[in-house]
């Protein structure tokens, strides 16, 4: 590889605050798209199916990390139009098991200088994340945690209940039913826009000469002797090397066309966003206990995440009941969010397996590539996904995905992060 | 024998209904072949009551079996017969499969009564049952949740409800129907 | 300026003045004013600042779909922000404040981003502020958050309370204009239970205020006959200031029902969430008008011409002295005939090349100036309308001629409010006539039954003339009872007399070929200062999807959600886009309609009601006695019990001495107590249990351990075999509801042949453990049974009376030491404890709690579940192989430990660890190895599981997992601290109090 | 919210009142299956999009675990029964049918 000759280079503005100053003077005119929309070629050295962050993300640093740009990206819907632009925006790494850890971390990493990578302002703010230890068995699951982190390198501490409340003012701390005895606090962590991730590798893709090919659906894997070919769609058949499936809550659907089963199941989760107010939260906090996380965008909205559903659902609708259990929970920690209001609810369609982390691997199908069941966790992880995956692809070995393996259910090599006190992704 | 005393020790409320918690009331849960006649003839030699029909109350002169599931009753009766009918049934129930435990002591039961809707218009606060009297009559026995912990529901009268819920929730149980019931958040629905 | 007219106002009640204030300015309105009719009578038009550019912005619609009057609402207990004017009905006291200004509303600095504003198209943010790296986070950010935000933050727990309320019915009717009004009446009429709803304080909706005529009479007077009509029904209850809020699978609905915010009294709820099930919704929410885009169209002054109307009609507030009416259809006229009425000037412009319709004529009549093929070049004012500017509206806006005005009523045609319908599901179809969206009821929300359980109507279906409402009403409340399963008919539909009109034409532009720099003028989405350039702009960079452009540009993200910018801004996007409306398509609509309290989601769960807290018979006497809580679940258990002038520490300390030199007490009556009882019984404990159960002989105890079918323990506890066919399983304090509910699986989807019943009897009980080289002598004293070592030696049970109490004694123990867990009556439970005390107060009887249980079965090696295990850990790793059945061919778990990785050599194992320097182990830390992982990640080699400072032994304890560690007696290993430095600690036995089990055996 | 009506008493029990409990139908694999077996039995799952077959528990009611028979795209329910056959009943798979021409899951149709 690469096989054909890839597409010219596309001539894109770059952005700059002086950029913005000159098209200021010319009425904004002079901007050019931010992705091609070209015609599909006939074949491709990789295809990946999805144009989620993660497809996205698997694409671009298949170019940057191996060269590799004869690469169509394909959408059936509109770029990042899934679960990437329905989260609730939380970065972090402090898991527990060292596989988790490595690959959150590297994603950490990467988005610190995101922005600059890709000439896109991602607006990833390290504001800090907590996760609130309120029984003593919190405390023991986070503590083990820092002392993980301390030798995986990931930056935490168990900080006090009286630095919580230093850091998160509106915090009630003190109970009744479930004081704050300590927290897991990563400086670090933080949030991003979470379009503007899709988006700006996107449009990096597209500059490199990627295809970035939406509204064209997927409708069969086509495979010769146990090894991939190509793919049907709606826009005809296109031909490749190898395939990536990343396409999240549709995984099983996929998997299925191109012939093997998967540890999955597809369950609605929730979120929703209060009416801005002024900023009052410069963190991210989690609070598993009561099951609800909040933080403030740069709109001012409060950002708060819910529950899944327990059953199978592909409708993008969640059951209310998650929100109520979701914003009593809230309403007990922040007293103050009682009488602002619930300005929109929204669903999407996590996939999760059997042990709740994700499938970064080969497949039965000889390079035929998934990435999947990243459950309710998936944001964050988008830059380190899309570098491990695409090591995988072009490499056949990476050590971020070598653990996420399909193999691991059946040897029973689990990687269960919910033994930190059931922390939540 | 010393002093038995009930879950919240028989408090109660007025609000726009009367909260009241009934006491100690025994009960047996007894679980076996509701389809069997020996069971149905066993049962009936010790309470004196027919079975219940799914989801009723059969009575007898002192005692009542309500319909738990399609293989469970509980009967209730006085606090201080119950273990006496622990022993009888499984006398009389010797040879089928079945189980009798008395589990007089680890439930609360209030009672809630007033005038009109009110008694289910205060329930429908914090129960997601359908409580509309063609749907759930006097004397039918609806298990289902109180807020967020599980409890049977039954109307004596239009005017009286009876709840059961598990004795370590009483206290919440009770505040509650307390909160529900408070003067000025009548609804006027029903 | 806006003014009060001396006379009218449907709404107002002039003999009761009401006085409010205005960022602090004390202002008078009238009983029945919204707070927004209040201060257009006072003159107040500038009421906020806009999102992004804090542009002057004023009052433009009259009910929830306004974005612009947003406020501060009263303060400290009671403070809400973001509040709508609009729908916030005056009450004496009202105290509001303008938001998103500093210093003033008046002077606000940030208008400087006005200035600015061609410098901060869409889409800025994402191409500025790159560099340097650390600015976005310390520097640019900050910024942009503060001049976000639009509301103060609340600062105080909220003085309101808020409650639920579940209710089902046939049929949900949503709306209390005359469509949900005839809706509710067909479908009470026919029979069916219904519930009508109308968010505001009113019925009727706009048809009184448009001057319908309904079955002869004025629309006011229909409406109110009909109100009366449903309230007189038995199977009909009508709800007003009561909003439905979303729509949602099955038929389940929220409605947001506002009981005090129209006059506050904080011993009632604030806020009531109905969840209502219903057969079948009817979703008669009516229309809201649409803005037209020409360049000012912000300005305060410059309103929705139903607005205009609104106020005139309802609160005789007078938008201005000059209107200019500027209309694509006939609905425009109505606004300048009533303005005309109330003695204003007014002057239509109409965008269409000839009006003759009806009410055009009837305005001509009248003497008001209507100038057609007109539109607006631009408005143009300080602060405020004062000029409009007209043009040809076919052209570029090219000389336009003045008219002086201060008020400027849009008439840009209807779109009808779909967002319910929309909420579950329910597709739309575009209408050309009309230019709207309307439901499609060939694809509409299915529900539970797979067919439709939403019906449009009315004005919400697209039907915008009051005849076709009525009608069109009629038939959806009449089919939505009917499908609901009511058999009775309805009576007849009301009728109105067909209002003749002339198609509108459709007006995206004003004019049609402005410039760009009309157009960078022209606001699509006010709050959130989204203009026609900016949609523009979004296309040209390729964001086609309607969802691209809406979060690139945040068109329609704003608190109003998009009600009066969404089909504006679509249809400028398909113009840039060059394609069809309906292909461009809508974005996704999502509950709720309109803003909900986060107070009323919760409900009645804050405080002490948040979630249920378990107690134990004792939970008085522990509260009583310094009980410092710890929640295991629901319950609460005492951690310690602190007594005066000594800490949590000493308390723990002195518990466990006390228990090891004499006499302990533990409240135990959390543990779960299952009974299995029947012919298969035997065989089911022995799957259920990793041990051999069925041999267990009656009267005595065995400890058993559970595991998941994948293999990994899940809980343990003593078994107890009661007699032939029954067995006594107790559980973890956390595992009693858990494993019974396992139980209940298998027997119930696995071997539902088997016989076997279960029962949970935890609650039953009251328990406690009598612990302590004085245990028997506690017991003895109280007398009864006979506890002596030869009647009930180690491991066994017995029924039988301890003092006055029936008991059941077990002989078992957790700490080591003599001990008796003694099962009572839960009724009594508090006395057995009492007397317990009583009898025991002269061995120094000490209660303990949960902390010191854990020393005490730490110092022995026991295991706990939670601390030893997390869900990954099997028992082999346990070294509880002793408690694994060799002979079982099954058990649940057997399967899953036969894996590669469970049975690995390599998996870590339970040892005891012992620092060299007597220290305690830090919690959680790693055993390092060599190295580090492909990943830069040091290579651990084990963990501490539990670590303590032992009273006892006067040292730190521990046990942990380690690779091989059982192999590896002696050997020294390196424990990591957080700050990166290390602790040495010796792999030794796990037990390391009375490993010959002496004490527990006497 | 889902809406289930309970098989056993009858009752239509709001989603609040049940316990989700997975794929239905499932053959337990114990000691002596093959490593694949095993996998399958407990990991992998059906995940259609449109018919599929669960198992719920009444858990707030009587207890019970009953299937039902439920589109994951449109949230239909063809019907409940017992928790007690090892596959849909004749009758509730001939709803489907009516409904759903040609629906498949797993070998069933």
């Amino acid at each position: 590889m690469p096989s054909e000759i890839p597409r010219m280079k596309r001539e894109m503005s770059r952005y700059s605050v002086f950029a913005v100053a000159r098209e200021a003077f010319r009425d904004h005119q002079g901007w050019t798209r931010a992705w091609g929309s070209p015609e599909p070629k006939r074949k491709y050295d990789v295809i990946i199916i999805g144009a989620g962050g993660h497809g996205l993300a698997t694409a671009y640093y298949l170019g940057k990390n191996h060269g590799i740009r004869n690469v169509a990206v394909l959408e059936k819907g509109w770029l990042g139009g899934g679960n990437t632009g329905r989260n609730t925006t939380i970065i972090r790494s402090n898991y527990l098991q060292d596989p988790s850890a490595a690959i959150y971390e590297k994603a950490r990493s990467l988005y610190e200088d995101l922005s600059q990578d890709l000439n896109y302002n991602v607006m990833f703010s390290p504001r800090g994340v907590m996760m609130l230890a309120q029984t003593e068995h919190e405390i023991r699951g986070y503590k083990r945690t820092a002392h993980a982190n301390a030798l995986q390198g990931v930056a935490t501490e168990f900080i006090s209940p009286a630095r919580v409340k230093q850091l998160c003012p509106i915090m009630e701390i003190r109970g009744p039913r479930y004081p704050v005895l300590g927290a897991l606090w990563q400086p670090r962590g933080g949030t991003a826009r979470h379009d503007a991730v899709a988006w700006g590798y996107a449009r990096k893709c597209s500059e490199m000469g990627m295809d970035i090919i939406q509204k064209c659906e997927v409708t069969g894997v086509r495979s010769q002797g146990g090894k991939v070919v190509g793919v049907t769609t709606s826009r005809g058949d296109i031909d490749c090397d190898k395939l990536g499936v990343v396409v999240a809550g549709h995984s099983g659907h996929v998997a299925d066309m191109a012939g093997f089963r998967l540890p999955i199941e597809s369950v609605a989760l929730q979120a929703l966003v209060s009416e801005p107010i002024k900023p009052c939260m410069d963190v991210v906090v989690m609070a598993n206990t009561v099951h609800g996380y909040m933080s403030q965008s740069d709109k001012g909205e409060m950002v708060i995440g819910g529950g899944t559903d327990g059953y199978n659902n592909y409708t993008q609708r969640g059951s209310f009941h998650h929100i109520e259990e979701t914003v009593r929970a809230l309403v007990e920690t922040f007293p103050m969010i009682s009488r602002l209001k619930m300005l929109r609810q929204w669903g999407g369609i996590v996939d999760v397996t059997g042990d709740r982390s994700p499938i970064l691997s080969k497949t039965p199908l000889e390079n035929c590539f998934i990435n999947c069941g990243w459950g309710t966790g998936g944001f964050k992880a988008i830059p380190g996904s899309g570098w491990g995956m695409a090591e995988l692809m072009a490499t056949g070995y990476s050590p971020l995905t070598e653990a996420f393996g399909l193999d691991r259910f059946s040897e029973g090599r689990f990687i269960d992060e919910s033994v930190a006190a059931g922390v939540a992704h | 024998m010393s002093e038995a005393v009930s879950a919240v020790q028989g408090a109660s409320a007025s609000g726009f209904v009367d909260v009241a918690e009934a006491g100690l009331v025994g009960m047996v849960t007894i679980r076996g072949d509701l389809g069997d006649s020996d069971f149905a003839h066993a049962v009936w030699s010790v309470t004196h009551c027919g079975l219940p029909k799914k989801r009723g109350i059969a009575a007898g002169e002192s005692d009542q079996l309500l319909w738990m599931s399609p293989d469970e009753l509980l009967l209730v009766c006085a606090h201080e017969e119950a273990e006496a009918r622990v022993q009888a049934l499984s006398a009389a129930l010797s040879g089928q499969h079945h189980l009798v435990v008395n589990v007089s002591d680890a439930r609360a039961v209030f009672r809630v009564s007033g005038s009109g809707s009110a008694v289910r218009e205060a329930m429908a606060k914090v129960t997601p049952a359908d409580l509309r009297p063609r749907i759930l009559g006097v004397g039918e026995v609806r298990r289902t949740r109180m807020a967020q912990v599980p409890a049977a529901i039954c109307f004596d009268g239009e005017d009286q409800a009876t709840i059961v819920c598990f004795r370590s929730v009483g206290t919440y149980v009770f505040d509650l129907l307390v909160r529900s019931s408070k003067p000025g958040s009548e609804v006027g629905h029903f | 300026m806006s003014f009060r007219l001396d006379t009218g106002g449907r709404f107002i009640d002039r003999s009761k003045p009401r006085s409010f204030t205005f960022n602090g300015k004390a202002m008078r309105g009238f009983e029945g004013d919204t707070l927004a009719s209040a201060l257009l009578g006072q003159g107040q038009m500038l009421v906020g600042r806009s999102f992004k550019y804090h542009r002057p912005r004023g009052i433009v619609a009259s009910g929830s779909e306004e974005p612009n009057a947003l406020m501060n609402l009263g303060r400290d207990k009671t403070f809400e922000p973001n509040a709508r004017a609009t729908t916030t009905e005056l009450f004496d006291g009202l105290e509001a404040e303008s938001q998103n200004h500093w210093p003033s509303l008046e002077f606000d600095i940030g208008e400087l981003n006005a200035k600015l504003s061609r410098f901060l198209p869409a889409g800025f943010y994402y191409k500025m502020f790159l560099w340097p790296r650390s600015f976005w986070k310390h520097v640019y950010e900050p910024i942009i958050r503060k001049s976000a935000g639009l509301g103060r933050a609340p600062r105080h727990r909220d003085a309101d309370h808020y409650e639920h309320f579940n209710a089902t019915v046939d049929v949900l009717v949503v709306g209390g204009g005359i469509a949900g009004l005839q809706a509710a009446k067909a479908a009470g009429e026919a029979g069916a239970e219904v519930l009508l709803i109308e968010q505001g304080a009113h019925w009727g909706g706009r048809a009184p205020v448009d001057g319908a005529v309904i079955d002869g009479v004025p629309a006011a007077e229909w409406v109110e006959a009909t109100v009366a009509a449903l309230g007189a029904m038995p199977n009909v209850a009508i709800r007003a200031r009561t909003m439905g809020a979303g729509v949602y699978d099955h038929g389940y609905a929220l409605a947001y029902e506002r009981l005090t915010d129209h006059a506050p009294d904080p011993s009632l709820p604030r806020h009531r969430l109905w969840r209502i099930r219903a057969g079948r919704i009817v979703t008669a929410t009516g229309a809201i008008e649409r803005p037209l885009s020409f360049a000012g169209n912000d300005l305060p002054g410059v309103m929705l011409a139903s607005a205009v109307r609104d106020y005139v009609t309802n609160y005789a507030v007078a938008p201005g002295k000059c209107v200019v009416v500027v209309t694509n259809n006939d609905d425009g006229y109505r606004t300048a005939l009533t303005v005309q009425e109330a003695g204003l000037e007014v002057v239509v412009l109409d965008a269409r090349s000839e009006a003759n319709g009806p009410l055009a004529e009837q305005a001509r009549a009248a003497g008001i100036t209507v100038r057609v093929g007109r539109g607006i070049e631009s408005v143009k004012g300080k602060g405020k309308v004062e000029k409009v500017w007209v043009c040809d509206q076919t052209r570029d806006g090219s000389n336009p001629d003045p008219i002086k005005a201060d008020c400027v009523a849009m008439a840009g045609g209807w779109s009808p409010v779909v967002h319910l319908w929309s909420h579950c599901g329910g597709k739309l179809s575009w209408q050309e006539d009309g230019a709207f969206f309307r439901p499609d009821p060939e694809r509409a929300p299915n529900g539970a039954d797979g067919a439709a359980f939403v019906l449009a109507a009315g004005a919400a279906n697209g039907e915008l003339e009051t005849a076709a409402v009525l009608t069109d009403a009629y038939v959806a409340g009449a089919r939505a009872a009917a499908e609901a399963g009511a058999t009775g008919t309805a009576g007849a539909a009301a009728t109105a007399d067909v209002e003749l009109s002339e198609p509108m034409l459709p007006v995206w532009n004003m004019p049609e070929r402005a410039s760009y720099a009309l157009r960078s003028k022209a606001w699509l989405d006010y709050q959130n200062d989204v203009k026609v350039t900016d949609v523009e702009l979004a296309a040209r960079e390729g964001f086609e999807s309607v969802e691209h452009t809406k979060r690139y540009t945040t068109l329609g993200m704003a608190t109003d959600q998009g009600k009066l910018s969404n089909i504006n801004g679509l249809a400028v996007l398909a113009g840039a886009l060059d394609q069809e409306i309906p292909k461009v398509g809508t974005t996704t609509f999502r509950p709720p309609y309109h803003p909900i309290s986060m107070g009323a989601i919760a409900g009645e769960a804050r405080g002490a009601l948040f979630q249920p807290v378990r107690q134990t018979p004792m939970y008085d006497w522990h509260d009583a006695n310094g009980a410092h809580w710890e929640p295991v679940g629901h319950w609460r258990r005492p951690y310690a019990y602190v007594k005066p002038g000594e800490d949590v520490h000493a308390a723990v300390k002195r518990e466990v001495l006390a228990t090891r030199n004499s006499l302990g007490l533990l409240d135990a009556s959390t543990l779960g107590k299952l009974v299995v009882k029947g012919p298969d019984a035997g065989k089911f404990m022995d799957m259920m249990y990793t041990n051999m159960m069925s041999t267990l002989p009656v009267g005595k105890c065995r400890y058993g351990l559970m595991c998941s079918e994948n293999g990994f323990l899940s809980d343990d506890g003593v078994v107890a075999r009661m007699d032939d066919d029954t067995w006594l399983c107790h559980t973890t304090t956390g595992g009693a509801d858990r494993i019974h509910a396992h139980m209940e699986e298998w027997l119930q989807t696995e071997w539902w042949d088997w016989k076997v019943y279960v029962a949970n009897v935890t609650e039953q009980y009251a328990q406690v453990a009598v612990v302590g080289p004085n245990a028997r002598k506690v017991l003895e004293k109280l007398g009864g049974m006979d506890v002596s070592k030869e009647a009930l030696p180690f491991m066994q049970w017995a029924e039988g009376a301890i003092g006055q109490f029936s008991a059941r004694v077990f002989r078992i123990s957790f700490s080591g030491e003599l001990s008796y867990e003694i099962a009572v009556p839960a009724s009594q439970g508090r006395a057995f404890w009492d007397a317990l005390l009583e009898a025991g107060s002269e061995f120094g009887v000490t209660p303990y709690g949960t902390e010191a249980l854990h020393i005490m079965r730490a110092e022995k090696g026991f295991i706990m579940i939670g601390d030893e295990t997390d869900g990954t850990v099997i028992p082999q790793d346990l070294g509880l192989n002793w408690a694994i059945s060799k002979k079982k061919e099954d058990f649940l778990g057997k399967r899953a430990q036969e894996r590669d990785h469970m049975t690995d050599p390599l998996r870590w194992k339970l040892v005891g660890l012992e620092t060299l320097d007597g220290s305690v182990l830090p919690d959680g830390s790693y055993a390092v190895g060599e190295g580090v992982n492909d990943n830069g990640q040091r290579v651990v080699q084990g963990r501490v599981t539990s670590t303590y400072f032992s009273p006892t032994l006067e040292r730190g304890i521990a046990m942990g997992l380690v690779e091989l560690g059982p192999d590896r007696m002696g050997e020294v290993i390196a424990f990591n601290r957080v700050d990166g430095t290390f602790v040495q600690a010796k792999i030794v036995d796990p037990v390391v109090f009375d490993p010959e089990g002496e004490k527990q055996n006497v | 919210m889902l809406i289930l009506k309970c098989p056993y008493c009858g009752v239509a029990c709001d989603e609040t009142e049940l316990h989700a409990g997975g794929e239905a139908h499932l053959t337990r694999h114990g000691p002596g299956s093959s490593d694949a077996d095993f996998e399958e039995y407990l990991f992998m799952r059906e995940n259609p999009r449109g018919v599929h077959f669960e198992r719920w528990r009444h858990v707030y009611g009587c207890g019970k675990w009953f299937h039902a028979a439920r589109d994951t795209a449109t949230l239909e329910v063809f019907g409940t029964y017992s928790a007690q056959v090892a596959e849909p009943p004749k009758d509730v798979r001939a709803a489907i049918t009516a409904k759903v021409p040609g629906w498949r899951w797993r070998d069933l149709s």
